[in-house]
């Protein structure tokens, strides 16, 4: 086995070798520097795998034995962050060589150097030792930044060194008070002699923690690495971010192991707040390096704070701890070498990336990596991470972590949504022809997979990669060359076969579910056999909802349950980024999806108890306790995806937005994933109060308030597709509701939302789609008078309509009948009122989405114009027939669901009677065929008489009407279309006011004035980032005096 | 003829172009034709029974005589009384009445509304305006025979009539329906294109299609 | 609850048959008594008999469309329906018609089927002041069938039951077993709530006769008028019906029938010659400050 | 006595700190931090010493026998001099830093070198 | 002011930090472990009669390297920033006029030049023996430079035989260190030489070899520092 000495040794060898090189010889150099980082990589990779089952082994130095010598210690984490510096610096080299070239051999040698001495600050036990490197890391660093062609580089170097003097200070004034109270300088000796329970030692203690958290760049006392990060050589940065930080991240470690848990706090508090400070402040960036500088400051800052938590983290503190640093580290080192291929320097430069699928890939990956999102390990880690903190009862960190991941989040998404949406201002900024550096992006990216399957072979609750479905999804990414037709029938087929393998295994109620997200989801992928071409990125985005819905229903536990959630949300919002005007819209979806995802693991954490995860059967037995905040969380978790009032103002955008055959996706599917939850919830929990307030009443209110406005501001839309849209949120409040009553018939008409809403809002969807892609606009009143151009469009929104409504014979009725069988025996009447306007509402949006669309007066433009394309049209058919099934005989679907449902509720009888065709409840009966016969003789027989009696009609044209005894004077004049209902608008559009909208409005742009505000306290000035560091010391002093 | 009735050329969604003919696109072409009688004389003398008791008037007025009808609403005279109502629609009346003078510009009009009345309808010219332009018989803008544009079942003279007038010319509709000799509609489609002449020669700026459904 | 036999198809059409002819007198009886206020002597009592045939016996007709030609037909199957899914006479075999088909739920929602046909064939026209006509009802019948929702469904807590002829069966017996007095807040809900339904003053705004001439049914004539106008003298009553039969202790037999529709349809025809109109927002503002929160007192006390 | 030299250490830092907080030009800021490295190794020198003992070197005067009795501290002499040097590259790293910034400025006030700032 | 305030403020915070540890301070009566194996060790274990010698160059040896790195990184960084191709924008300052030498300072350089060198490979060749040694030594031979330079600024140096002698001696250093990994305890074990006698020139294993290294190359890091800094041309 190699000394770890090596590492030490033979880059400084390297570096005094190459120095003798005369000028001429650089090439020789930069290849000799490039062999010796590649060597020492395959040299840290072997220690990887050697300590990867042996203990820590200590090194000694002098032939002396600690603490009378500087000695080593390689461990596992040791050898596996020695791995990540070299590799950093090995890929690092690759991406310099023309600077370095430029630079001359000696800036081969400070980065060597530079990369020894993290080596160092990670394997040393000594802390004078531990000074030196720092010192080292502190000088090459303000070598380095010469790289850069920036000429404001040497000023950012300068402020460092400033301020590495300042830390320089304290760290000797603290390393000598420590040698003097203990005797030794050696870490473990340190402790051994109990360092801080002296007052001198303490204070010793204090200075040199405090001087190597200064180097972790803690908040305020950070905006010199902000300078650097912007100002530097990506590659450099990578170096910076990735390695430096990781290293003295693990020196804060190792001087933090000196003094006992109760100096943690000192980590965890300063790590949070940098955490979230930095994600704040990078809200208004717009400087795609410097915002990528406050996205390190933060993950470090939450690195640290995982450090403070290693009391609650146990065994599972360097898998959290790992997880989250090494998938900050790859995603950052990916995006700072992105950067070096992207000329320019603002977040919409990166346009430029547009039409390079593996770029965007890659870039998808990076932030997935940062975020944390399934299947990468810091998913992994956050869960655990957050189960500890639930368990420990610290929830304010909980929150602030949540909470600044969040805002990561907004940032990074609306990063990715200006990549791909916005215009690039011109072509080729992207540097061309640089296959070396994309080769360094695309081994990034394999090690940011690589490590999301490692995490998941770790991982105890579960592998992300060992689900089918999954696999399935993922495999679309590789074979997402292949035309759109062949990718659609392998999806169709996926959808179905999976269907067909594993219908046996589910109950009733997961029979549902899964038979809408299958099967429903194959019929609506048939229209998209519509698209020719290759329709890249499609296809993943989409399975990847589909995989991750169905993973969803088949969860077990808490586990499996979020992941599955968090991969069909980033599937979902994928979709939704697709369409054309979608950027803002995917943005707020992306945002609540995954605040609502963090209530939801919130919730699981706090119904964990401490635990890793929960079966979900088992939420029930909760403890009394905390199972009304569980129940809270959840559902407001699952809320924001039923797009529940006051959670909804990313529904009517994005599905509005999407593409044709994606609305009917994510508004007819991906809906009931919310559904499902509280449904589950709702099941296993049951009713739970909350300081007396009884939360399902809580549920009704708003599921009540959902039905009516969102349907109150569906017919104040100009949009067709936006009104689609809104009338969601009415239909998800009445299944919301449905469930809230909490009784038998209210589950069995949520059941028949889930299954009904499916199938008209799928065919609305498709129906409009098609319309809207022909005539060009979503917008109604262009539009009138299509039904005779598109008869078949109009018979599916028609026929869907009626369902809407629940108008008998369709089905829609079926569902309105259980209502008011359910509500028969609800406890509470008021929000019933509510309901009740709800529903006539409804009629106004239908009404005037058919007629403005297929009736009155057809548009010059629109004289030629087709029926939809032919596979639009053929899921409308289908959905047709369906409809006229459901209608006809609802029981084929609902029988089983209500028998399983009877279990819950064994006390009362509440169930309906299937028996022959009628169906009958407690308080009535229904019979759908008898309905459907009379209805159909009834209009048939005076179809019949009218055309007898009127059996010679005039056909005439548009303009043909009675006006005033004059005549129309252009379509457009004549079609009574726009602000359909002024009058209702006059009576109740006090109602629609966007109060949701504003509120969260003023949420962002309070957050942006905060930003904004608050970044300002880095002036660029290096005199005033020095004074924030002394602030920040004398802060954190005084905040310690108080442990 | 008004622009936006002229040949235009348009651009549709999908980026082709072609031309939209308003007259043609936008209103039907067809002429009207002779309706010909129940099959069966039962049947028409019942329907013919019904018509002349259920006298649907189209609430139109063109001149000062339109003053006249007001009353017959009234308790003074109740016309509802014989079946006669008002409808705002010509769509649903049967009777259209042309009270008094009738000036060139409402003629357009007038024809518009007769030719959008269902068969069987009936015309009433009320006053004497309307035979031989009364008082405005030498005015630049008047038309002084209703006959020549529209098939007039009969006249109610006088300058004013009064209501009482009006409801004895109803009555004399109502004898001339039931004996089946109040076919105006049909004579008006029998001598279509005499009528379009005349109507032509004095509306210059004829912008319609030839019948107005 | 009964099944289906087929005998139940000519009894049916008795009742239709009965309805249709009792509807076209009652109509008209309406029309003299508003005709009386005015001190008019107003149309002869058999005046919608000759509008009837003389519409079906117009000779020409124009056609926008199918959705316009279909209109009527929808409108008119409503009514029908609407009439045939509610038994007519308590407690009698004959005129229970075919309510085995669903309970009040489906009479509730059947309401709308002929609305929406018509509103349909209204906007096939391609005449604005259809669209116009259609956008006041649906507005105006949105608030309007609010407060009458609230009180179905408080009658219904009452009896505990869906079904109407339990309902009625529940207020047998004596006058005061009537809703109308063992829960008053239902009923004046619900008898607010009716005038709006009814196209009468104050709430004919949709049919303002000479601003939008007469609304959605603009471009109707001929026998579609004819259909539209049988649907009319239908559609009244077979609401009065329902609202009987929760309301007012149902009917046993024709006389009583005959004599709770009247007064009951004589209720909105009062109202109706007293108050000037409403605009749509005003009627809308009224019905949710007046109506709705008698509908609400209602299930919450019921 | 050794109180009194930590104490006058700890001023030195204060005072070198004072004036790189204080003045803006870079020159300035850089002697003042150099003043504050003199007050650094003046407490680390202090701390190791103790009274009426002699430099830790064995010959004549010290045998290695009553060494332990005789000598100071020598490992803050050694990290003495490891500072010293580490403080004297660093001055000098800052003084070209300082040369370069005014080649490109003409100005050595830090507070003009604020491009990079938010 | 605020400025000012502030920063005194903070200071005072600081200040108050000092003041703690400056009260909680006892000065040690006997040496402690550390110091006490030194004291008894060294002589016997690495026959160093210079403890301070012993601790910089054995026992804390890495922290030694990693100085001499330190002033290397140094002298190549201040290469990288004063000479690299500058950018747009900078401005390249006149020659400064320069007073000609005095008379005195020029005679007495001739004279002490060679007097200081060789006190300075004096004393880090007694490292191990007397107080001073390598980066003793190595400053006072660049003091002879120093010198040089203030007689004549404009004097050129051979900066090639600075790096290489720079480079070599760190090689060296390097080289002996792995070494000790091989032939004695760990890396920068002295004893890869005989220990010799206590006393002795050539005594107490490589540390007078690591410090004649570190002698040289820090003088000619300083050297090269200073001539660096003081000249304005650019690289040869």
């Amino acid at each position: 086995m190699v000394s770890p000495l090596f590492i030490i040794a033979a880059p400084l060898g390297t570096a005094f070798f190459i120095s003798l090189f005369s000028k001429e010889k650089q090439r020789l150099a930069f290849l000799i520097t490039l062999a010796a980082m590649l060597l020492m990589s395959l040299v840290s990779l072997h220690w990887v795998f050697t300590y990867l089952t042996s203990g820590p082994v200590d090194y000694y130095t002098a032939g002396t034995l600690p603490p009378f010598s500087i000695n080593f210690r390689m461990a596992l984490p040791e050898a596996c962050l020695i791995l990540l510096i070299n590799l950093t610096g090995l890929f690092s080299t690759l991406f310099l060589k023309n600077s370095l070239l430029r630079m001359g051999r000696l800036s081969m040698a400070v980065l060597l150097i530079d990369i020894m001495s993290l080596s160092g600050i990670v394997l040393t036990r000594d802390v004078f030792n531990l000074f030196v490197f720092l010192e080292l890391m502190a000088i090459s660093t303000g070598g380095l930044v010469l790289l850069s062609e920036d000429n404001r580089a040497p000023a950012a170097g300068l402020k460092y060194l400033i301020v590495s003097q300042l830390v320089t200070i304290l760290l000797l004034i603290g390393i000598i008070f420590a040698y003097h109270a203990t005797g030794t300088l050696n870490i473990d000796g340190l402790t051994v002699a109990s360092l801080t329970h002296s007052t001198g030692g303490k204070l010793a203690f204090f200075l040199i923690l405090i001087a190597v958290i200064a180097e972790v760049k803690p908040f305020p006392a950070n905006g010199w690495a902000l300078d650097i990060y912007e100002s530097a050589h990506p590659s450099f940065s990578v170096i910076f971010s990735v390695a430096s930080s990781s290293a003295v991240l693990f020196a804060t470690a190792k001087i933090l192991s000196i003094a006992g848990p109760e100096w943690l706090p000192i980590a965890s508090n300063v790590g949070i707040i940098t955490f979230l400070a930095a994600n704040l402040f990078a809200l208004s960036q717009t400087n795609d390096r410097r915002l990528l500088g406050y996205s390190s400051l933060g993950q470090s800052g939450l690195v640290l704070a995982i450090i403070g938590q290693q009391d609650i983290l146990g065994d599972h503190y360097l898998y959290v701890a790992g997880g989250i640093l090494l998938a900050h580290a790859v995603a950052k080192a990916g995006l700072f070498w992105m950067s070096g291929i992207i000329k320019g320097r603002e977040l919409t430069d990166w346009t430029t990336i547009q039409g390079h699928p593996f770029l965007i890939f890659s870039f998808a990956t990076f932030i997935a990596l940062l975020i944390g999102l399934p299947p990468f390990p810091a998913f992994y880690a956050k869960w655990e991470l957050i189960h500890s903190l639930a368990g420990a009862g610290r929830f304010p960190l909980l929150a602030m972590i949540l909470l600044g991941t969040l805002l990561e989040v907004g940032y990074l998404f609306r990063w990715f949504g200006i990549i791909l949406k916005r215009k690039p201002d011109g072509p080729g900024v992207l540097q061309k022809k640089r296959h070396r550096k994309r080769m360094v992006i695309a081994a990034t990216t394999a090690v940011g997979w690589g490590m999301g399957y490692l995490w998941g072979t770790l991982s105890p609750l579960g592998h992300l990669f060992h689900a089918t479905p999954l696999l399935f999804a993922l495999s679309f990414l590789l074979l997402d060359w292949l035309p759109a037709r062949i990718k659609n029938s392998l999806a169709i087929a996926g959808l179905v076969g999976y269907f067909a393998l594993q219908y046996a295994g589910y109950n009733p109620m997961q029979l549902i579910f899964a038979s809408v997200i299958l099967i429903g989801g194959a019929v609506i992928l048939l229209a998209g056999f519509d698209n020719t071409g290759r329709r890249i990125g499609f296809y993943p985005a989409t399975v990847l909802m589909f995989a991750g819905l169905i993973q969803l229903i088949e969860a077990r536990t808490s586990f499996d349950f979020f992941a599955a959630w968090e991969i069909l949300t980033v599937g979902s919002y994928y979709l939704i980024l697709r369409g054309k005007q979608s950027e803002p819209h995917a943005l707020s979806y992306i945002l609540f999806s995954l605040g609502g995802a963090f209530l939801i693991l919130t919730g699981f954490s706090l119904a964990a108890q401490g635990g890793y995860q929960i079966e979900l059967q088992m939420l029930g037995t909760v403890p009394q306790s905390v199972a009304p905040w569980v129940f809270l969380f959840l559902a407001l978790g699952f809320m924001t995806k039923t797009a529940a009032i006051g959670l909804h103002i990313w529904l009517p955008g994005a599905h509005a937005e999407a593409e044709t055959d994606v609305s009917p996706m994510v508004s007819g599917i991906l809906l009931k994933a919310g559904l499902y939850g509280l449904m589950l919830l709702l099941m296993t929990m049951g009713k739970q109060q909350l300081y007396g307030v009884e939360l399902t009443h809580m549920l009704l209110w708003i599921g009540a308030l959902s039905a009516l406005l969102g349907n109150l501001l569906a017919i104040f839309q100009e949009d067709a597709k936006r009104l689609l849209a809104y009338s969601s949120i009415g239909q998800m409040g009445y299944a919301l509701f449905g469930l809230a009553l909490m009784n038998h018939l209210g589950w069995l008409m949520a059941m028949m939302f889930v299954i009904n809403h499916y199938i008209y809002k799928s065919m609305l969807f498709l129906s409009i789609g098609g319309v809207a892609r022909r005539t060009g606009t979503k917008e109604m009143y262009r539009m009138g008078g299509l039904l005779k151009l598109m008869p078949l469009s109009f018979i599916a929104v028609l026929i869907g309509i009626i369902a809407v409504s629940g108008v008998p014979p369709l089905s829609g009725f079926g569902g309105r009948w259980i209502f008011y069988n359910a509500i028969m025996t609800s406890e509470y009447r008021l929000p019933i009122a509510v309901l009740f306007l709800a529903g006539p509402i409804a009629f106004l949006y239908l009404f005037r989405l058919i007629h403005t669309i297929f009736l009155g007066q057809l548009k010059d433009e629109h004289r030629r114009i087709q029926e939809a394309p032919f596979w639009l049209i053929v899921p409308q058919m289908i959905f047709v027939a369906l409809l006229m099934g459901v209608a006809l005989v609802p029981g084929v679907a609902l029988r089983r669901v209500d028998h399983y449902i009877g279990q819950f509720f064994p006390n009362e009888g509440g169930g309906l009677n299937w028996s022959g065709m009628t169906i009958s409840s407690d308080f009535g009966y229904w019979n759908p065929v008898a309905i459907m016969v009379v209805v159909g003789v009834m209009f048939a027989t005076l179809l019949a008489w009218l055309l007898f009696v009127n059996r010679q009609a005039q056909v005439v044209k548009q303009f043909n009407i009675v006006y005033a005894a004059e005549r129309p004077y252009r379509p457009e004049t004549t079609h009574f279309a726009w602000n359909f209902y002024a009058p209702y608008r006059k009576a109740l559009g006090f109602l629609t006011q966007p109060l949701v909208t504003r509120f969260w409005q003023t949420v962002t742009d309070l957050l942006h004035a905060a930003s904004d505000l608050f970044r300002r306290i880095y002036t660029g000035n290096g005199q005033v980032y020095a004074i924030h560091l002394l602030a920040f010391v004398v802060m954190v002093y005084l905040y310690s005096k108080g442990l | 003829m008004k622009k936006e009735l002229e040949k235009r050329t348009v651009t549709g969604p999908d980026g082709q172009t072609f031309e939209v003919e308003p007259l043609i696109d936008y209103y039907c072409e067809a002429h009207p034709t002779v309706q010909p009688p129940a099959y069966s004389k039962i049947i028409e003398n019942l329907f013919n029974w019904a018509r002349s008791e259920s006298i649907w008037i189209l609430g139109f007025g063109t001149g000062c005589g339109a003053i006249e009808m007001r009353p017959l609403m009234t308790p003074r005279f109740d016309a509802y009384r014989y079946g006669i109502q008002w409808r705002p629609t010509p769509r649903q009346a049967n009777l259209l009445i042309i009270s008094g003078y009738l000036s060139v510009k409402t003629l357009k009009r007038v024809i518009r509304s007769y030719e959008q009345m269902q068969s069987p309808k009936y015309v009433i010219g009320l006053g004497s305006c309307t035979i031989n332009g009364g008082m405005y018989w030498d005015s630049y803008n008047t038309i002084k025979r209703l006959d020549d544009y529209l098939p007039v079942d009969l006249y109610i003279v006088g300058c004013m009539p009064r209501p009482e007038a009006l409801l004895e010319g109803f009555n004399t509709l109502k004898r001339m329906i039931r004996a089946g000799n109040a076919e105006g509609a049909n004579t008006y489609a029998a001598n279509f294109d005499w009528y379009k002449t005349n109507q032509k020669r004095v509306i210059h700026d004829w912008d319609m299609p030839d019948y107005n459904w | 609850m009964q099944q289906f036999e087929w005998i139940q198809i000519p009894y049916s059409l008795l009742t239709l048959f009965i309805v249709l002819n009792f509807g076209l007198l009652l109509n008209a009886l309406m029309a003299k008594i508003a005709a009386r206020v005015g001190r008019r002597r107003g149309i002869p009592i058999y005046q919608n008999y000759i509008d009837l045939i003389k519409n079906y016996g117009l000779r020409t007709s124009i056609t926008h469309g199918i959705m316009f030609y279909l209109g009527p037909v929808f409108r008119l199957a409503g009514g029908v329906g609407l009439l045939l899914f509610v038994p007519t006479l308590y407690g009698s075999e004959m005129f229970s018609n075919l309510s085995f088909a669903g309970d009040l739920i489906l009479a509730l929602y059947f309401v709308f089927f002929g609305a929406l046909g018509m509103a349909l064939g209204a906007g096939e026209s391609g005449h604005p002041h259809a669209a116009i006509g259609v956008s006041r009802g649906l507005s105006q019948m949105t608030m309007a069938e609010l407060p009458f929702a609230l009180a179905v469904f408080s009658v219904a807590l009452q009896y505990d039951t869906l079904t109407i002829s339990e309902i009625v069966k529940a207020q047998q017996g004596s006058l005061f077993h009537w809703t109308l007095f063992t829960n008053p807040l239902a009923v004046a809900a619900a008898m607010l709530s009716f005038l709006g339904s009814m196209m009468r003053p104050p709430f004919d705004v949709v049919l303002a006769p000479q601003e939008i001439p007469i609304g959605p049914p603009t471009e109707y004539h001929s026998s579609y008028l004819a259909l539209m106008q049988t649907n009319r003298m239908i559609f009244p009553i077979a609401k009065i019906v329902i609202i009987m039969n929760l309301f007012f202790g149902g009917a046993t037999n024709w006389p009583i029938f005959f004599a709770k529709v009247f007064l009951i349809y004589l209720f909105a025809v009062f109202v109706g010659v007293v108050f000037p109109r409403f605009r749509v927002e005003q009627s809308i503002r009224w019905f949710l400050i007046w109506a709705v929160p008698l509908g609400v007192l209602a299930i919450v006390l019921v | 006595m050794v109180l009194v030299v930590l104490a006058a250490g700890f001023m030195l830092i204060l005072l070198g700190l004072y004036g790189a907080l204080i003045h803006r030009n870079i020159l300035h800021m850089i002697v003042s931090f150099s003043v504050a490295d003199t007050g650094v190794n003046l407490v680390l020198i202090a701390v190791g010493y103790m009274p009426g003992r002699t430099a830790p070197i064995l010959d004549s005067n010290v045998s290695v026998a009553d060494a332990v009795e005789r000598i100071i501290d020598p490992v803050p002499q050694a990290l003495v001099l490891t500072a010293i040097v580490i403080g004297v590259g660093v001055t000098a790293l800052m003084l070209a830093y300082a040369y370069r910034l005014y080649q490109t400025k003409g100005t050595l006030d830090i507070s003009k070198f604020t491009e990079l700032k938010w | 002011m605020t400025k000012r305030i502030f920063v005194f403020g903070m200071l005072i915070g600081l200040g108050a930090i000092f003041i703690d540890l400056l009260l909680s301070y006892t000065p040690d009566s006997a040496l402690n472990q550390t110091a006490r194996y030194y004291a008894e060790r060294t002589a016997t274990d690495l026959g160093a009669a210079n403890i301070v010698a012993a601790v910089i160059v054995t026992y804390r040896g890495l922290d030694t390297l990693g100085e001499v790195t330190v002033l290397f990184l140094t002298a190549a960084i201040l290469v990288m920033v004063l000479y690299r191709d500058h950018g747009i924008g900078i401005n390249k300052i006149p020659n400064r006029f320069l007073p000609p030498t005095g008379e005195m300072l020029g005679t007495g350089s001739r004279l002490l030049v060679p007097l200081i060198l060789l006190m300075g490979v004096y004393l880090f060749a007694n490292g191990h023996l007397t107080p001073g040694g390598g980066f003793q030594g190595g400053a006072i031979i660049a003091s002879a430079v120093l010198l040089l330079l203030l007689t004549n600024p404009n004097q050129t140096f051979n900066l090639q035989l600075f790096s290489l002698t720079e480079s070599i001696s760190g090689i060296g250093f390097v080289v002996i260190g792995v070494l000790g990994m091989f032939f004695a305890g760990g890396f920068l074990d002295n004893r890869i030489f005989p220990i010799g006698q206590l006393g002795e020139l050539f005594s107490a294993g490589a540390i007078p070899v690591i410090y004649t290294l570190i002698g040289l190359k820090v003088g000619a890091e300083f050297s090269s520092i200073l001539v660096h800094l003081s000249e304005e041309k650019e690289e040869s």
